[in-house]
């Protein structure tokens, strides 16, 4: 359970950048990225929690009354996957432009064509 | 020891497990279902640890999943339907056992709350969601007829 | 635009701020002045999404 | 019991996202990725960071789907403007 | 390099990698440790200055430099969408078909857009009270609208958004940010210092000084660039088709 979390994080980087590698398809590689992506999320919330603690939001409780987690590492995430998403949708405009001009998404192929 | 999170612990562990393994193998109409039952299954789990968790603010997430997770279901229903008409998706069955689920656990939630608007939240949550559920499981199955391009 | 359409109009836009607002009340925990101003606008930019949505899919 | 809950949000996590890897076809990995969203919101919320579970859960069950949907139809459309190499 | 030869490489690579990894993962503090220095440190800060969402406090007002550039990166991104999938010449505008679509589909939809709309303002507005801010309320607001398109057709949802008022509303709302920014610097402090406002009662409204206001000025931004990126991937899969071409046949 100590190690749990982050293990956890780095076999879905490494799965998505398996897919990566080996996509026959660029929409494909994309939601793969959108997996690696995750991995960090994963792995920063992971190094913010505390045992038996609970959200650094004051709304509903008490300040002091009970432990908070490390709210540091969640605004850095949380406003990561907002950004991400339109970052994968820039990807997304770059994958329907290679469709346009080389009429196929596939990255072996694309590679012929240029070589 | 604390009931509330284990039940949802076991609504996870059983529940968007199957569902996780439906969304992975067979044909496209069982994966469009086992989609919209996550959701279904996801939000009763989330009213259970907002309530074991005993932070009344945490139910603004599943608030908001309730809202967004048939409109997830509607995009795919919406932009799938080509593929979706000759082979349209049945599960009344299981939609109707998760929407039970959901009621129950919405139903026991606001039976322990305190009358106030904590309860009224926890209904319109109730509402969205097994309204939501319903109305996209009738999309998946024929809701969209004859949309060529557009 | 006669008078009749007007009358509709406003009795759907007002029917819709009511929901809405009455909404909003279920979703705040604490009640105060600024957060019934704001949920009154939050609920009127409701009310005019819901009419324009309306009338874009039954008006054509 | 939390770290029960918290196993179990994990392994759904890395299951669904090996899923959403090894799905090859695009649409279909649009909905293991929007289930993969789900599941991350709700390993988000047992960590105790439901600002971030909100965030994945507006981005990913209907945005990011509606975007590779998109993406999937229009290069679909697009008949090819020449056949690969044999 | 061809396939095999590639396969190899991301082996090796990848085991590398995992070793790695899973040797830092052994080094990192437990999961679960009781040491946060950081976190400690900010929920002291977000407390003094009466913001009852630590996380909004460290996003708006604590580390309000670094959303700036999250900002630029997503106005960037937004740019770049746009430039992409821009109508060229070889193209032309096909009107949308309307959609039969069922009556419940359709009373559903038009029944929780304005839900959905409410619930993402609500979302941006109490940002720095409960879960929730201008990032998640944003996208949750810019999904509502496009119900629409899901619950009807893209003819009804063009009616009701007038794309170049996002445009103006994106770029608005970012120099909203920056003015928040500079007012600081005005008043005599640094750039988006949070002095500029008191800082409320507790856990309402317009607790926070300065946070509330950025935080709505992010809600626009996301709202806007979402609806914006949407609308151009919506006009490339529905609207824009190619003429026809050096050697394509297109389906009559």
């Amino acid at each position: 359970m100590h190690v749990l979390p982050y293990l956890v994080a780095v076999w879905i980087f490494l799965v998505g950048c398996y897919g990566l590698a080996t996509s026959r398809n660029l929409i494909h590689a994309v939601g793969c990225l959108a997996v690696c992506q995750s991995a960090t999320y994963v792995l920063l919330l992971a190094v913010g929690y505390r045992d038996g603690a609970t959200a650094p939001v004051f709304s509903d409780v008490k300040p002091g009354s009970r432990p908070v987690v490390d709210p540091v590492v969640q605004a850095l995430a949380l406003t990561d996957v907002v950004v991400g998403a339109t970052v994968t949708a820039l990807l997304l405009a770059l994958v329907v432009q290679v469709a346009k001009r080389h009429g196929t998404v596939d990255p072996d192929e694309l590679s012929e064509l240029r070589g | 020891m604390n009931g509330w999170i284990l039940a949802a612990a076991l609504v996870l562990a059983g529940g968007v497990g199957a569902t996780l393994w439906g969304v992975a193998s067979g044909p496209l109409r069982r994966r469009v279902i086992a989609q919209n039952l996550t959701t279904a299954l996801a939000c009763p789990a989330l009213l259970l640890l907002a309530q074991g968790y005993d932070r009344p603010s945490y139910v603004d997430v599943a608030l908001v999943l309730a809202l967004l997770g048939p409109v997830g279901t509607l995009v795919f229903a919406r932009l799938l339907a080509d593929e979706l008409t000759g082979d349209p998706p049945r599960a009344w069955g299981a939609t109707w056992a998760v929407a039970g689920l959901g009621t129950v656990v919405v139903a026991i939630l606001c039976a322990v709350a305190a009358p106030g608007r904590a309860t009224a939240k926890l209904l319109v949550t109730g509402v969205l969601l097994i309204g939501g559920n319903v109305v996209a499981s009738r999309a998946l199955a024929g809701g969209f007829g004859g949309v060529r391009r557009g | 635009m006669n008078r009749r359409t007007t009358l509709l109009t406003a009795a759907e836009l007002l029917g819709w701020w009511a929901a809405l607002a009455l909404l909003w009340l279920v979703f705040i925990s604490a009640v105060d002045t600024l957060e019934l101003a704001v949920g009154a606008a939050a609920a009127a930019v409701g009310a005019l999404a819901a009419h324009a949505a309306r009338r874009a899919v039954t008006d054509r | 019991m939390t770290d029960a809950v918290i196993v179990v949000a994990l392994l759904l996590v890395a299951a669904s996202a090996t899923v959403a890897v090894a799905t090859r076809d695009p649409e279909r990995q649009a909905l293991v990725l929007s289930v993969l969203g789900v599941v991350l919101a709700v390993l988000f919320t047992v960590l105790q960071a439901p600002d971030v579970g909100l965030s994945q859960l507006a981005v990913g069950s209907a945005v990011t789907p509606l975007l590779l949907l998109l993406t999937v139809r229009k290069v679909r459309r697009r008949p090819r403007r020449k056949e690969p190499p044999p | 390099m061809n396939r095999r030869l590639r396969l190899w490489l991301v082996g090796v690579g990848g085991a590398g990698l995992a070793a790695l990894l899973v040797a830092a993962c052994l080094d990192l503090p437990r999961f679960g440790g009781d040491r946060h220095p950081y976190g400690d440190r900010a929920v002291r800060a977000s407390l003094s200055r009466h913001t009852a969402n630590t996380i909004s406090s460290v996003n708006f007002d604590q580390r309000a430099f670094d959303t700036l550039g999250e900002m630029s990166i997503l106005f960037a991104a937004v740019l770049g969408c746009v430039v992409l999938l821009r109508q060229t010449r070889d193209e032309h505008r096909d009107r949308p078909e309307p959609a039969e679509v069922a009556r419940p589909v359709r009373g559903y939809a038009l029944l929780v857009l304005p839900v959905a709309l409410l619930t993402g303002l609500y979302v941006i507005a109490h940002g720095q009270l409960s879960p929730g801010g201008g990032f998640q309320g944003g996208v949750v607001a810019a999904t509502a609208l496009h119900l629409l398109y899901l619950g009807a057709d893209y003819r009804a949802l063009e009616r009701v958004r007038p794309i170049g008022v996002f445009e103006v509303g994106d770029a608005l709302s970012a120099a909203a940010y920056l003015v928040t920014g500079l007012a600081a610097v005005l008043a005599g402090t640094a750039f988006l210092t949070n002095t500029l406002l008191p800082y409320g009662t507790f856990n309402t409204l317009s607790s926070g000084g300065t946070v509330p206001l950025l935080n709505a000025a992010i809600g626009m931004e996301v709202a806007c660039a979402v609806v914006v990126l949407l609308a151009r991937f919506l006009d490339q899969a529905v609207e824009i088709e190619q003429d026809k071409g050096e050697g394509e046949v297109r389906a009559p």
